[in-house]
């Protein structure tokens, strides 16, 4: 089968459930960052393909220039904050982080 | 298991040329490991410097154990230095050799007699394969020693020995 | 079958694989070096849609700047003998089935939909020119908006990150 | 599969094969030049030889007695080590380094890949080095290991900055960022070259382009991260043999690399100074090999010559003179094309 | 602000002016001397390797108390009235068989300590510093002429001579005062300190040249 | 069809068939002994105090955000360097407005200080312990 | 989460660590802890919180031997084997002490070549320390001019006593040869050969502005500090105390020679950094070549070997003698039984002392910091373990 | 000040404290001090604004026979330049002197040396642990009775 639209759909699809997977299971913060990052290539994975294949032409890309910027802010900012919690609670893990927020 | 685990019983052209070859790869790139003990090691300072170059022999210092071939043991080994040695020694990768330069580290040298914390000779805790004398030895007299253990190295052979 | 298709499930299992391994991996720094490769399997992937630039920025920020990121930070805040570097899971059974409702409804839906595939779209040959004119042009809001969100990022995340990051030197034994 | 063996041939793989092969033959054999030229260079601005035994003239066979030692190491990976990640980072420390020639153009006539965007090409591969270096740091469990990769990372990061922004002053010139293209508009003689244009910007950015590319290739007076009189050897402490030889390639390559870029964007690549004297294809060749050596002799040169920085001076080289200079030349070169 | 163009100019200034010293010295002749095919000739007072000249020791043991690593052993044995051992170069007579003179060259830190005291100048430090072995035994220099077995012997010889004068002198001692206690003579010949060699007899050559 | 990007894709190829092809040549040819002593970490020769795998310390890290910021905006200033000199005075103008901003965020964080690795003040030590009155020093000698 | 599976690791002397502390060996195998010093130090990521030194690698029971000896003369090989890149200084010290526990006024040629040899020697051991200190640093071409220079020096010594660097030079009671024929001419032209040299290790490292910026304001030590912890030599000198044993406490015919001792002024930075020790340094050679051409000039003739005692045997006592090495104070305290060999020598080390004030400097600093202050603090492991 | 002036102070300040004076008839006078009054005897030395002995030259741990050990300080002052010699015995089975660590600094290596080769223990040291020697190394080998040990961690000490 020729390889058009629908693997790369498919493709990010998966991309996107592998992250969110990451997302809800894992407690360490870092790793829910790392399921994050996951969501958002498969994102502009998609944003591409449509790009190339359904006409949106060279705006995906640059949607997805921005997504990626996007990305790199949302990082930094928030690995900024997990640091910041790290030193506060001496902990990335998610639970009991909240646990000691009380 | 690489090619030099092995040993063969009998040679043949192809193993007597490339045990030829790879000799003389160890022989020339003797890598030794930055390590001075005392006084010798001042003498051996300048045997890497410009007067003596030990680089000719394309003798080059490695801080690391990991990446030097050759430990020259340049001073007195003393009891609390021995085990450091021993452990430097193992953690070097073979194959490795050892010079020991200098009457201390030969045989404890002038402290032989009354050193209560001097190991009397490196051959205590690690094979060494060329005894250099002196005290210091003269940088010549390093280079020596050196040529002996390329010399030696040269004579190794995949082949078995039949003793 | 021809070589496009061929690096196409090459890229796709890598890409693929490795997230395999970022999200189940045991050991985060074990996920957090599969993401280099997830990282460089959709670059390729975006090679393959005629996206070079976006696939080398894709590089240069995923893998030289937030990779590294992520590494500075997960070696920061573990150990890898504690129990955190093992991070636990929670809740998988729900998650997974969770997680399998969501990919099969993503995959159907991009299944039965009949996309508008536009044939013949050759990709311009230098993307990057035209990305530059549209930044200046059509984006040039959002472009600027973008300097306005990295110079937000900036600031947030260094006066986030300060702290008396000096140690205390006790000059007392 | 029939279909696929004809794609094969059809698609000329073989061809683009034996081209990607072509900077493997020249960088081996560069990198034992290079290492040789090294010590020798060395040895007589310290009033010595360097290497004369081996092999005859001048030790010349000596780094290839050098590497064919380096095969018959053991290998180590110690006990506390992370085996998978310390086998693991070679490769990518290799990889990484060696992709980059795919868009260095060694001739008008030879060049890996011509893709259109190759300088940005250049700049982003260059960073899976330092995910190589992490993992190798990282990996070994060593002390020294571990501060030498940091730093190294902290490092390379820093100065991918400013060196991205010098090259940009000269991308605004130049209105593209394919390396052929580049090339060809510094056709002529040899104040064609960027470097003599605009004057002094271009001229700054070219400094500042040297200076951080030094640091990007960890070499004095930027050697912070395999320091040896501080960390021992840095992230490759307890690597052996083999993968030690790779990184010391590598390391090798990426001087080659960033001399390369240096020369291709700055020093006219494969122009012949003389305007159409010894042009052409072959004498390219000759012209871009002579000033990425060029570039490597002065790195060399340096490198004999400084003491090292220590990290926080480094931090602020990057941070507080090359980068805002950069920009300065940015901004002059901008101001200069407008008015 | 000031401090920083300053710092820029100066790092700039000085490194030019490092590499400027470094660029000449890329042409100035090394001074390094290439060993194994050009050897340095030592000036005359060097201090390497010792050497006995074993035709004039005449035993005396000074070098060795002189010595402060203790690294010289010698063992001498009176000589028979009959033996000749002829006269050093000095024209002093020697008296003793040296039946061992060894020199642990790898203990001996050359300090030259040894030289001076030498009453006839037969111990004395050469030029030579290339001797460097496999095996540290081999670093054990003996000097004497005599080989060990010639050593027992003389050593034989030396007891009986010795047991011969005890008793001559006991039987004279006896026969002078039949009466008196007689001295009781113990073991003549304070037999030598015979501590074996630390090491099996070298199969090295004795040193002879030079 | 191998576009340009395949040749790249095949550089990558090759350098790992390189790195593949040394390391099987020198497992080949290299000998290996392990034994315990051998594979023990190497620290000056001394045994490792602790483990190396600690949490280090932020300061490796603030300058890798203040990186990332920068390195997007290189992405961000790569195609307009390129189309600079045909879009001209509107480009310029536009990248003036881009660049200040971020300048302006260069010059918070240069101000607070975050440009700077880590580096306490140098500690001068003092002559300290309760039962001291400092000795004073005649002229010729400190002097 | 609190580290449950850890126990607190600790340094040697007890003191448990914070969680981003980590003890790192520095040593005894390591490029630049010149020999075999080992610094345990506690980092906090790249700053260093603590030193603790360890020392005794090196120990080689030098007293003990001093004791076993059977005559006074035997001891000097041994002292040459403390400093061994300053041998003639050592003998000169001891050679001191026992002539003054004798009573014996040697001649003046031996006052003369002793002065000579030992001014040399401090150059030769300045040249050592300045490059290895710009190894440390990451300057490797100049460590190897001053080897190269220094082999000039070591050439002077081995026409005079055969010996390139364990002497066994200076006796009690006079020196071992008397100089060669030709060794004053010689001597002056090396004094020639190596003015400009200076200029050229100050224009390729001293002058260096990385190097500058690399040592200058490190490792301060304030004056007092300095004299409480009893550091001299040039580490005094570098704090800016005007102190030089041979023109304060003048032993030999130190006072025959117009010179200036050199102090740090805080020229680059704060008095008493390590640019200020390193440059004492470099000044100080400049020094000894003027003394050297004095001596050179006023050298009378004599026989050297007129007062070697035959047999020295003082009377039961004790003495307490200094001298200035090439690393400052150098004093042997020898106790006499009234036999042939001592019966207490303790040798206090200038190295010794200078390395103990180590900890105090390096605290607050960073790695690169450290590698420094301990290369500018210029120890010779001999002579610190002895 | 000459020795015999500075003796004098001390024996005004301390009396019994004193043992013995020397000044004539050796090369360098000294004073020989009661062990328990070494620290003060230091402090004062040091702080007396007459004396200001502000740097401790040498200290040394000597075994003196018959059983009992020796700990010489030589002071010098930096300011005044004059050097006196204080000397302290204490019996071999109780071993004991205050440290004065904390009134030079620079005592403190030495002290841990003597302890180290003499075996003398200087109480009130913050950090009196083994120097130049491995910790488990048995026996003080710079008193006359040492014995070299036969093995040490498996390793031949004798030749
Ligand atoms: S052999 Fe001599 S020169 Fe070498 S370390 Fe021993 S005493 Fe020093
Ligand atoms: S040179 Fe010195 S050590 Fe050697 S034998 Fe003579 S006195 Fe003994
Ligand atoms: S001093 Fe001379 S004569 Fe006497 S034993 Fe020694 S070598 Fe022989």
């Amino acid at each position: 089968m020729q390889v058009s639209l629908i693997h790369y759909l498919i493709l990010s699809a998966i991309l996107f459930s592998l992250g969110i997977y990451g997302v809800i299971t894992r407690r360490n913060a870092i790793m829910v960052l790392m399921g994050i990052e996951l969501i958002l290539n498969s994102a502009n994975i998609n944003f591409i393909a449509f790009a190339r294949y359904a006409g949106m032409q060279l705006d995906g890309q640059a949607i997805a220039v921005f997504v990626i910027i996007l990305a790199a802010a949302e990082a930094a900012i928030a690995l900024a904050i997990v640091l910041n919690i790290y030193h506060r609670f001496n902990t990335v893990n998610v639970d009991e982080i909240s646990r000691l927020k009380e | 298991m690489g090619l030099l685990d092995k040993q063969f019983n009998n040679s043949n052209v192809i193993i007597t040329s490339l045990d030829n070859l790879l000799n003389w790869a160890r022989l020339s790139s003797l890598w030794q490991m930055q390590f001075g003990l005392a006084c010798c090691a001042i003498e051996m300072m300048a045997t890497a410097a410009s007067h003596y170059d030990f680089d000719r022999f394309g003798v080059i210092p490695r801080a690391t154990p990991r990446q030097s071939d050759v430990m020259i043991v340049a001073g007195t080994v003393t009891l609390k230095m021995a085990s450091r040695i021993k452990r430097l020694y193992d953690q070097m990768s073979e194959p490795r050799y050892v010079i020991s330069m200098g009457s201390c580290s030969n045989c404890g040298g002038p402290y032989w007699e009354h050193g209560y914390h001097v190991l009397k000779g490196v051959d205590r805790v690690i094979p060494v394969d060329v005894y250099v004398p002196g005290c210091p030895p003269r940088p010549e007299a390093l280079m020596e020693g050196l040529i002996k253990l390329q010399e030696k190295i040269r004579n190794e052979s995949l082949v078995k020995k039949t003793t | 079958m021809n070589l496009y298709d061929i690096v196409f499930y090459f890229f796709a299992f890598v890409t693929l694989a490795s997230a395999g391994v970022v999200v189940f991996s045991r050991n985060i720094i074990y996920s957090a070096f599969a993401l280099l490769f997830t990282f460089f399997g959709v670059a390729g992937i975006y090679v393959l849609l005629n996206a070079d630039f976006i696939a080398v920025s894709q590089i240069l920020i995923y893998v030289g700047g937030i990779l590294v990121l992520m590494l500075f930070g997960v070696m920061l805040t573990n150990k890898v003998i504690d129990v955190e570097m093992k991070t636990g899971t929670l809740q998988t059974l729900p998650a997974s089935v969770l997680v399998a409702l969501i990919a099969g409804a993503l995959c159907g839906i991009f299944y039965v939909t009949d996309w508008k595939i536009v044939r013949g779209v050759s990709a311009p040959a230098t993307t990057t020119n035209s990305l530059g004119e549209m930044f200046m042009t059509t984006y040039s809001l959002p472009f600027e908006v973008a300097s306005i969100v990295l110079l937000v990022a900036l600031l947030g995340a260094a006066m986030i990150a300060r702290k008396d990051r000096l140690p205390q030197i006790k000059n007392q034994k | 599969m029939e279909q696929f063996l004809r794609n094969i041939i059809d698609n000329n793989f073989f061809i683009y094969g034996v081209m990607a092969v072509v900077p493997l033959l020249w960088i081996v054999p560069y990198a034992l030049f290079a290492v040789w030229l090294e010590r020798k260079v060395s040895a007589h601005m310290q009033d010595r030889l360097g290497p004369m035994r081996v092999g005859g003239w001048h030790g010349w066979a000596q780094t290839i007695a050098d590497i064919l030692k380096l095969i018959q190491k053991e290998d180590i990976v110690p006990t506390a080590a992370d085996r998978k990640l310390h086998f693991l980072s070679p490769w990518i420390v290799f990889i990484g380094s060696y992709a980059a020639f795919a868009a260095i153009p060694f001739s008008s006539a030879f060049i890996g890949s011509n893709i259109n965007i190759g300088l940005f090409y250049v700049i982003a591969v260059s960073s899976l080095v330092v995910v190589g270096i992490l993992m190798a740091g990282w990996s070994s469990n060593n002390k020294w290991s571990l501060f030498g990769a940091m730093r190294s990372a902290a490092q390379i990061v820093s100065y991918e900055i400013p060196t991205a922004l010098a090259l940009l002053a000269v991308v605004m010139i130049a209105g593209t960022l394919n390396l052929q293209e580049i090339n060809q508009q510094q056709n002529g003689w040899f104040w064609q070259w960027y470097l003599f244009r605009k004057f002094p910007f271009i001229f700054v950015a070219f400094v500042i382009y040297f200076v951080a590319s030094l640091a990007e290739t960890n070499r004095t007076p930027f050697d912070i991260p395999e320091a040896e009189s501080e960390l021992v050897a840095g992230y490759h402490t307890e690597y052996s043999g083999m993968k030690f030889a790779l990184f010391f390639l590598a390391e090798y390559a990426n001087m080659f690399a960033v001399s390369a870029i240096g020369s291709t964007l700055f020093l006219g690549g494969w122009n012949s100074p003389f305007g159409d004297f010894l042009g052409g294809p072959f004498w390219g060749v000759f012209w871009f090999l002579s000033k990425g050596m060029l570039f490597v002799f002065v790195q060399m040169w340096l490198r004999w010559t400084l003491p090292r920085l220590r990290v926080d001076q480094l931090m602020y080289v990057s941070w507080k003179v090359l980068t805002p200079w950069a920009f300065a030349c940015i901004l002059g070169v901008g101001f200069w094309m407008m008015f | 602000m000031r401090q920083y163009f300053r710092d820029i100019f100066q790092s700039v200034w000085t490194i030019l002016v490092g590499m400027k010293v470094t660029f000449t010295h890329l042409f100035t002749p090394a001074v390094t001397i290439q060993y194994p095919d050009v050897k340095l000739k030592l000036p005359e007072r060097a201090r390497n390797r010792l050497y006995v000249n074993m035709d004039d020791c005449i035993g005396c043991f000074q070098c060795d108390m002189a010595c402060p690593v203790d690294c010289i052993k010698i063992e001498t044995v009176k000589a028979l009235p009959t033996d000749d051992l002829g006269l050093t170069s000095t024209g002093q007579k020697k008296r003793l068989w040296v039946t061992q003179f060894d020199i642990d060259i790898a203990k001996c830190c050359y300090c030259g300590l040894c030289v001076y005291p030498c009453p006839t100048e037969c111990i004395k430090m050469t030029d030579v510093y290339e001797f460097s072995e496999f095996d540290r035994h081999n670093l054990i220099y003996n000097y004497a002429t005599v080989t060990p077995a010639e050593g027992v012997e003389i050593k034989a010889k030396a007891a009986e001579y010795e047991k011969e004068q005890a008793a001559k002198k006991a039987a004279a001692a006896a026969q002078a005062k039949a009466a008196a206690p007689a001295p009781t003579p113990v073991a003549a010949k304070p037999s030598p300190p015979s501590v074996p060699p630390t090491v099996p007899p070298s199969d090295k050559p004795t040193e002879s040249k030079q | 069809m191998l576009t340009e990007f395949g040749r790249v894709f095949i550089f990558f190829i090759i350098g790992a068939i390189f790195v593949a092809g040394g390391l099987v040549t020198a497992w080949l040819v290299r000998p290996q002994r392990w034994y315990p002593n051998k594979l023990t970490s190497y620290e000056c020769g001394e045994e490792p105090i602790g483990d190396s795998w600690v949490r280090f310390n932020i300061r490796f890290y603030v300058v890798a955000l203040i990186f990332l910021v920068f390195d997007v905006e290189v992405v961000f200033l790569f195609p307009w360097a390129v189309v600079y000199q045909k879009l001209g005075m509107y480009a310029f103008v536009e990248m003036l407005i881009f660049l200040a901003v971020l300048l302006v965020g260069y010059a918070y964080v240069w101000g607070k200080g975050d440009l700077d690795w880590d580096k306490p003040e140098p500690q001068i030590p003092s002559v300290k312990g309760k039962e001291v009155t400092k000795p004073q020093y005649a002229e010729e000698v400190t002097g | 989460m609190p580290d449950t599976l850890t126990a607190p690791i600790k340094t040697s002397t007890g003191r448990a660590l914070r969680t981003e502390e980590m003890v790192i060996n520095m040593g005894p195998q390591h490029p630049s802890t010149h020999g075999v010093l080992r610094l345990e130090l506690v980092v906090d990521g790249e700053i260093v919180v603590d030193v603790i030194p360890h020392i005794g690698y090196l120990h080689r029971c030098f007293e003990k031997h001093a004791e076993h000896m059977t005559n006074y003369q035997q001891v000097i090989p041994y002292c040459d084997r403390m400093d061994y890149v300053a041998a003639m200084n050592m003998e000169l010290g001891y050679a001191l002490a026992v002539e003054k526990l004798l009573g014996i006024k040697v001649p003046d040629r031996v006052e003369y070549i002793r002065v000579i040899m030992a001014e040399l020697q401090r150059i030769a051991s300045h040249l050592i320390a300045a490059g290895t200190y710009g190894l440390d640093i990451g300057a490797f071409t100049p460590f190897l001019y001053m080897f190269r220079d220094r082999e000039r020096i070591l050439d002077l010594f081995e026409t005079t006593c055969g010996a390139r660097l364990l002497y066994n030079y200076i006796w009690v009671g006079g020196v071992s040869h008397d100089l060669p024929p030709g060794f004053i001419d010689k001597a002056k032209a090396f004094c020639k050969y190596f003015r400009p040299k200076i200029k050229e290790y100050n224009d390729l490292l001293t002058f260096n502005e990385i190097f500058v910026k690399r040592t200058a304001n490190v490792g301060v030590l304030p004056a007092d500090v300095a004299i409480a912890y009893g550091c001299s030599g040039p580490m005094l000198r570098g704090s800016g105390v005007n102190w030089d044993l041979r023109r304060d406490d003048p032993y030999s015919i130190y006072d025959r020679f117009q010179w200036q001792p050199q102090i740090g002024k805080g020229e680059m930075g704060t008095v008493g950094d390590c640019w200020d020790r390193y440059i004492v340094r470099i000044r100080e050679m400049e020094q000894s070549i003027n003394i050297i051409e004095q001596a050179l000039e006023q050298i009378p003739e004599g026989d050297v070997m007129s007062a070697i005692p035959k047999r020295i045997r003082p009377n039961a006592g004790e003495v307490y003698v200094r001298t200035e090495s090439a690393r400052g104070e150098l004093g042997y305290y020898i106790i006499s039984d009234g036999s042939t060999s001592p019966y207490r020598v303790k040798a206090r080390s200038p190295s010794f002392v200078n390395l103990s004030v180590l900890p105090e400097i390096c605290r607050g600093s960073m790695i690169a910091d450290v590698v420094a202050i301990t290369g500018s603090t210029d120890i010779v492991l001999g002579e610190v373990d002895r | 000040m000459t020795s015999q002036e500075i003796s004098e102070k001390l024996k005004a300040q301390f009396g019994d404290a004193i043992l013995e004076v020397k000044i004539d008839g050796v090369l360098d006078p000294y004073v020989k001090v009661s062990p328990l009054s070494v620290k003060s005897v230091g402090l004062f030395l040091r702080d007396n604004p007459d004396i200001q002995f502000d740097y401790l030259m040498c200290l040394s741990g000597v075994d003196n026979g018959k059983d009992i050990l020796g700990v010489v300080y030589h002071l010098y002052s930096m300011t005044k330049r004059h050097k006196i010699t204080i000397k302290v015995d204490v019996p071999k089975a109780q071993a004991e002197v205050p440290s004065v660590q904390s009134v030079w600094a620079s005592a403190n290596w030495h002290e841990r040396e003597a302890y180290d080769m003499v075996g003398i223990v200087f109480t009130g040291h913050p950090d009196l642990r083994r120097i130049l020697l491995p910790d488990d190394y048995p026996g003080y080998p710079l008193r006359k009775d040492f014995k070299v040990p036969e093995f040490y961690q498996g390793m031949k000490v004798p030749y």
